[in-house]
C-alpha cells in the first residue's frame, strides 16, 4: 500500500526562486518575521526584500542584528518587534540607532520585549492562544512602554494560598515567516541542525512561511531521518535553495561565521554614506544571491570553510 | 499484488462501502487527522482518487507517513520509519491541530447526539458508570481545532445515535459556543455508518440524513436513530462502489485484508 | 580549553540498577508520572515498583494501558490521572474497568483530562506556570467531573473584540518521571529518535527524574549529535540500563511491538484471577527485567526483531 | 600549550582578576546560564578548580558545551559540534530556565542600582533615547528564573551604578514582589567590578560592598557608587589570584587570549 511518493506531483512541488517567493509573499505593509538565532540568519531573503523595495513592513525578529539594520537602511520597516537590538557582541547598528535616537531619517515605531516573551508570542501565535503566560516581567519597566505586556490572574491559588499573577503576552501571527535552514525536499519538508532556535514556532505562527534552504535534497534523504524535520511540508508555502544565503551568520555543518564582518558593520553603519555605498554595492548591485556569492569571491568563501563532523546515524528499523 | 484470485470479485463488504464513501468525502481536502482502521482505509483510498497528494496526521505525531505495510496502530513503527516529520506531542497538540493545519479529523464514538457531540467516556454515570470506556484522547482537540470533523460508526442503534449523550466527552461546536468557548471548525459535517450518511453544515445545524445505502430504507435509518432524525430535501443512495474502487482497495490499499474483514 | 570530559568524575555518573533507582525514587503515596505514547513505555519500571510493593501511588500517564492495568492490579495505584484508559485499539483492561465501575477490589480516584489537557499540564509542570491555556473543553462534561479544568478570560480582546474566554488546565509536577529511551550516557544525556512523545516535558515537570534505556552508549555517541539529545543530563537523576524494558511496546530501532500480548490482555485482565496469576508468573515471578527478559526466551525475542534503517549523518562541521 | 615564552608570567590584568574572582564564587554550583566573555573565563576556570563539573547553558540553546576552541559568541559553532544538548529557545527558555534548573545567571548591565536591577534598554527617555542599547535579550528571563544571578561590570561609575535608572530592563525581586509577581531566585547576589565584589544575600537586601581588589580603597569604591553604598562589617581585600589560578587561565582556558585582552 506504499503510496506514490509524490502522489500531489507538481503541485506539491513548492520550489520557486527567492525572488519569485519575496514577490509573493512579502508585500507592502506586511508583517514580516525572519527567524534565525544568531544561526542560519534569512540575510538573502531580507537583501531580495531590499532589492524589491517593499514599503512600510513591521519586521518581527527576537535579534535585530544586521539584516534589519541593512532593512531599515533601505526605508523597508516602518516598526519593529523586537527583543534585542545590536550587532551581536560586536557593536551597535549605526541606522536602527539614529532611527530610534533621533528620527533619522524618519521615526521607527518600536515594540519591545524580553527573549523568552517573544519565544512565548510566537508559540501563541503557532498554538492560536489569545495570550501565552511567563514568569517574567514582574517590576520592569518594559509593560509601561509596551501596552501589550499584560497580567492575567490564575485561577489557582498560589503557593501562599492567595490569588496569583502572573504576566502574559500576545500572540504574533505574522503575514509572512522567512527562515532560513539547511535543507528540505520539494514539498517543504525541512529539517535543521545545531541551534534550532525558534523556526519551527515562527513558522507555524505565519500565514505563509517561506523556507530558504543550503540544499535541495531527494525525499528519501528527508524520510531517512523524520525526526530531523523540524518543519513539516503542511506548514511551508515555498522552498527558495540559497547556498549561502545566511551570510555573514552561519550554517551548521556548511559554512562558519563570518566574525570579521560583524566587527565591520558597527563602522560602516555608523556612517549613513558608507552604509548606503554598502548597500549600493551588495545589495542593489547584486541580482540576487548568487552573485553576491560569486562577488564576493571564492577565497572569501574558502575562509568560512568547515571541516566535517559526522552526527553518526541512529537505526528506525523496518518490519522483516 | 493482483496474483491472488478473486481478490478483485466477491460482494461488497461493509468495511469496504464506508471506505468508499469516506474516501469520496475526502475530495480536495489536504490534511486529514486520522486514527488506524477504516479511516486509514479511505484515506489512502482517496490519495489514490479524489485527494491526491492528502496527507495523514496521526495522533502519535507522525506526518505524511509513507509506510512500508499497513499499520496496525497509530504509533506503529512502520508509520516513523519513511516518514516525512515525526513532532513531539506539544508541537502535534499545540501547533499542528491547534494552529489550525488539519482540514478533516476522523473520530469514533460510543455516542453521538444530532448536533454530532461525542460520547467516549462512559456508559452510565461518570462516577460510578456501568461501562467505563476509554475516554477522550484526542477527541476533544480534534473537534474543537479541525476545520470539519468526519465521524465512521458502523453500529447506527438508536443507543449509539442518542437523543441525550451519557457524557459528553467531545462537544461540537453549538456545545462549545453555548459555554462561551469559540471553536475553529465547524464540528461534525459526515457521520458515515452501516446504513446511510449523515451530514450536517455547520454551526447550528443538527445532523439530517442524505444518503442511506444500496437495500437499506429511510424508514430504517430513522427507526434506528434515537432522536427524531430528519433528512434532506431528497435522500439519495448511496453509489456503490466502482469497480475502480473496489479493485484499489482490494489490490493496493489493503491486499492482506488487515482492515477490510 | 577542551575541559576534561567528565570533570564531576563519579559524581556526574547516574547509572544505577532499576532495583535501587525504583528504591530510592518512587516512595510510597507518590505522584509517579510514567510516560512514553504508545512508544517506549516503561514497563519494566512499572513492574519493579509492582515488585517493590509500593502502595497508595498517583499515576499520572496520558495513555493508562496495560502497565497500569497491572499496576492497579497489584495494589500500587490509589490515584490515577489519565485522558485515555483503553488497551491501545487492542481491547479493555479488565482491572481498570473493575476499580471504576464496581470499586472492585477497592476504588479508584480518576482524574479525566484530555491528551492535550495533559500536555499542557506537562508543559506548565515543565515550566513552572500556574496554568496553561488550550483551546478545548468548551461545552464539554470533562469539567463539571473536574474541577482542575477552569476558565480565564484572556486580557486581550477577541476577533469580535469582545472579552474572550478560555479554559486552562492546571501544572502538573510529579515527584518522580519514569521514561524509557533507546540510549543516554552516564551523566543522563538521553536520546530518543521515533515517536517521542511528551516525555521531555514530563521529565522537566518532576522533582525527580529516571531514564530507563535500551542501552548506554560513550559520551562520544551522544555528543556526535546534541540535537537527538531530548532529555539533557541535568534533568535526570537516575539512568537505569534495562534492555527490552518498553516490552510489549516497541523501541524504533530495537524491537517491535508485541501485538500479541496486547490482544491477549483483554482476556487476561477480565479475569482477576488469571491476572493475578500472571503477575505471579511474570512479575513477582521474576526477580528483575533481566529474568522477565529470559524467560520470555530467545525465540520470542527474535519475533519482535526488526532489520536495519539507518537515519543517515548530518554534518555538524568543525573549525579549520 | 605552555611552550611560549612568558604566558605564565607577567602582571595580573583587571580580565583575569575579575575572571578568577567570579570563578571563586562558582564553587559548588552546578549549572550556570552564561554569555561570552569574562563568563566564559570564570566557568571555564571554576570547572578546573571550585565546580568540578559544571555545567554552562547558553541563551543559544547549548547544554554542556564541549568546544574545540574558546567560543567568540554565544552561538558559536564550536560549542554546538561536541555538545551534550542543543535545545529549541522554547525549551531553552521555559524548561530548563523558567522551570528552575539554572543555579547561577551571568549578567551584565549598562546600570544597576542598589537591589540589583539593571537597564540594558536606553540612556535617557525610552522613548526618544540618548543612546538606544540593546535591550533585554534574555536577561529579564534570567533575573526571573535563575537561583541567583552574578553581574560582572568592568567600569564602576556613578552613573553605571545608579541612584536611580534611567529604564528597569530587567527587575531585581524586590521590585518584582511589589508588582505582585513571585521571583524564583533572590537575585543578584554578586556584583564582580574593576574595584572589587558588591554582594547582596537576598530580598529585602541592598548590595553592600564586601570587598575591594588589591590597591583599592574603600572610599574609592563609595566615590563610583551612584548611591549611599554600604559595606559589610569588614570589607575584605581580594585574594589576588594564585599562581594555579593565573596558569589555567592563562595556559589552559585562553591561551590565545581571547578574552585575556
Amino acid at each position: 500500500m506504499e503510496r506514490t511518493t509524490d502522489a500531489g506531483g507538481a503541485a506539491g512541488d513548492k520550489v520557486v526562486s527567492l525572488r519569485e517567493a519575496v514577490a509573493r509573499h512579502v508585500r507592502d505593509g506586511d508583517t514580516v518575521s525572519l527567524e534565525g538565532f544568531t544561526h542560519l540568519i534569512p540575510t538573502a531573503a531580507g537583501h531580495e526584500i531590499i532589492r524589491q523595495g517593499r514599503r512600510g513592513l513591521t519586521v518581527v525578529r527576537m535579534t535585530a542584528d544586521i539584516v534589519v539594520d541593512q532593512m531599515l537602511a533601505a526605508g523597508c520597516v516602518a516598526r519593529l518587534v523586537s527583543s534585542f537590538v545590536g550587532n551581536s557582541s560586536a557593536g551597535s547598528l549605526g541606522e536602527l540607532r539614529r532611527r530610534i535616537e533621533r528620527a533619522d531619517p524618519e521615526p521607527l515605531e518600536f515594540e519591545e520585549y524580553s527573549h523568552y516573551g517573544m519565544v512565548c508570542r510566537y508559540v501563541a501565535g503557532a498554538q492560536r492562544l489569545p495570550f501565552h503566560p511567563l514568569r517574567s516581567y514582574g517590576g520592569s519597566d518594559l509593560p509601561s512602554v509596551n501596552p501589550g505586556i499584560r497580567k492575567v490572574t490564575s485561577p489557582y491559588p498560589g503557593p501562599d494560598g492567595r490569588p496569583e499573577q502572573i504576566y502574559v503576552v500576545p500572540p504574533v501571527n505574522p503575514d509572512v515567516t522567512i527562515v532560513h535552514a539547511q535543507r528540505a525536499d520539494r514539498r517543504g519538508n525541512t529539517q535543521i541542525w545545531g541551534l534550532t532556535g525558534v523556526q519551527a514556532e515562527a513558522v507555524y505562527a505565519a500565514d505563509r512561511a517561506v523556507v530558504v534552504v543550503e540544499e535541495l535534497v531527494a525525499d528519501e534523504v528527508v524520510r531517512a531521518d523524520p525526526n530531523r524535520t523540524l518543519i513539516p511540508a503542511h506548514a511551508v508555502d515555498a522552498v527558495v535553495v540559497c547556498p549561502r544565503g545566511a551570510h555573514p551568520s552561519f550554517a551548521q555543518g556548511y559554512y562558519d561565521r563570518d566574525n570579521a564582518f560583524y566587527r565591520s558593520w558597527s563602522a560602516i553603519s555608523a556612517d549613513p554614506a558608507r552604509l548606503r555605498a554598502w548597500l549600493e554595492e551588495w545589495v542593489y548591485g547584486t541580482a540576487d544571491h548568487a552573485e553576491y556569492v560569486a562577488k564576493r569571491g571564492e577565497e572569501f568563501w574558502a575562509r568560512l570553510a568547515v571541516g566535517e563532523a559526522l552526527s553518526g546515524s541512529v537505526d528506525y528499523g523496518r518490519r522483516l | 499484488m493482483s496474483g491472488r484470485p478473486g481478490r478483485g470479485a466477491g460482494p461488497v463488504t461493509a468495511s469496504e462501502l464506508l471506505s468508499v464513501v469516506a474516501a469520496r468525502e475526502l475530495a480536495g481536502r489536504r490534511t486529514v487527522f486520522a486514527g488506524i482502521g477504516l479511516p486509514t482505509l479511505a484515506v489512502e483510498l482517496a490519495a489514490l482518487t479524489v485527494a491526491p497528494g492528502i496527507e495523514v496526521v496521526y495522533e502519535s505525531g507522525v506526518c505524511g507517513a509513507h509506510p512500508s505495510r499497513l499499520p496496525e496502530t497509530i504509533a506503529d513503527a512502520v508509520l516513523i520509519t519513511g516518514a516525512e516529520a515525526v513532532v513531539s506531542m506539544p508541537a502535534l497538540f499545540g501547533s499542528v491541530l491547534q494552529g489550525g493545519h488539519i482540514d478533516v479529523g476522523f473520530l469514533g464514538a460510543a455516542q453521538i447526539d444530532r448536533w454530532g457531540s461525542l460520547n467516549t467516556s462512559v456508559i452510565g454515570e461518570w462516577e460510578r458508570p456501568a461501562v467505563r470506556l476509554p475516554g477522550s484522547g484526542g477527541a476533544v482537540e480534534v473537534m474543537a481545532n479541525a476545520r470539519e470533523v468526519f465521524v465512521v460508526m458502523r453500529r447506527h442503534t438508536p443507543r449509539s445515535f442518542a437523543a441525550a449523550l451519557d457524557f459528553c466527552t467531545t462537544p461540537g461546536p453549538d456545545r462549545a459556543l453555548a459555554d462561551g468557548i469559540r471553536p475553529l471548525g465547524v464540528g461534525v459535517t459526515r457521520v458515515v455508518t452501516e446504513l446511510g450518511v449523515l451530514a450536517r453544515d455547520g454551526i447550528g445545524d443538527e445532523l439530517r440524513l442524505v444518503a442511506v445505502h444500496p437495500g437499506v430504507t429511510v424508514a430504517q435509518v430513522l427507526a434506528a436513530t434515537g432522536w427524531e432524525l430528519r433528512t434532506a430535501g431528497r435522500v439519495a443512495t448511496t453509489e456503490p462502489p466502482t469497480p475502480a474502487e473496489l479493485r484499489l482497495l482490494r489490490e493496493d490499499v489493503d491486499p492482506d485484508r488487515v482492515y477490510l474483514r
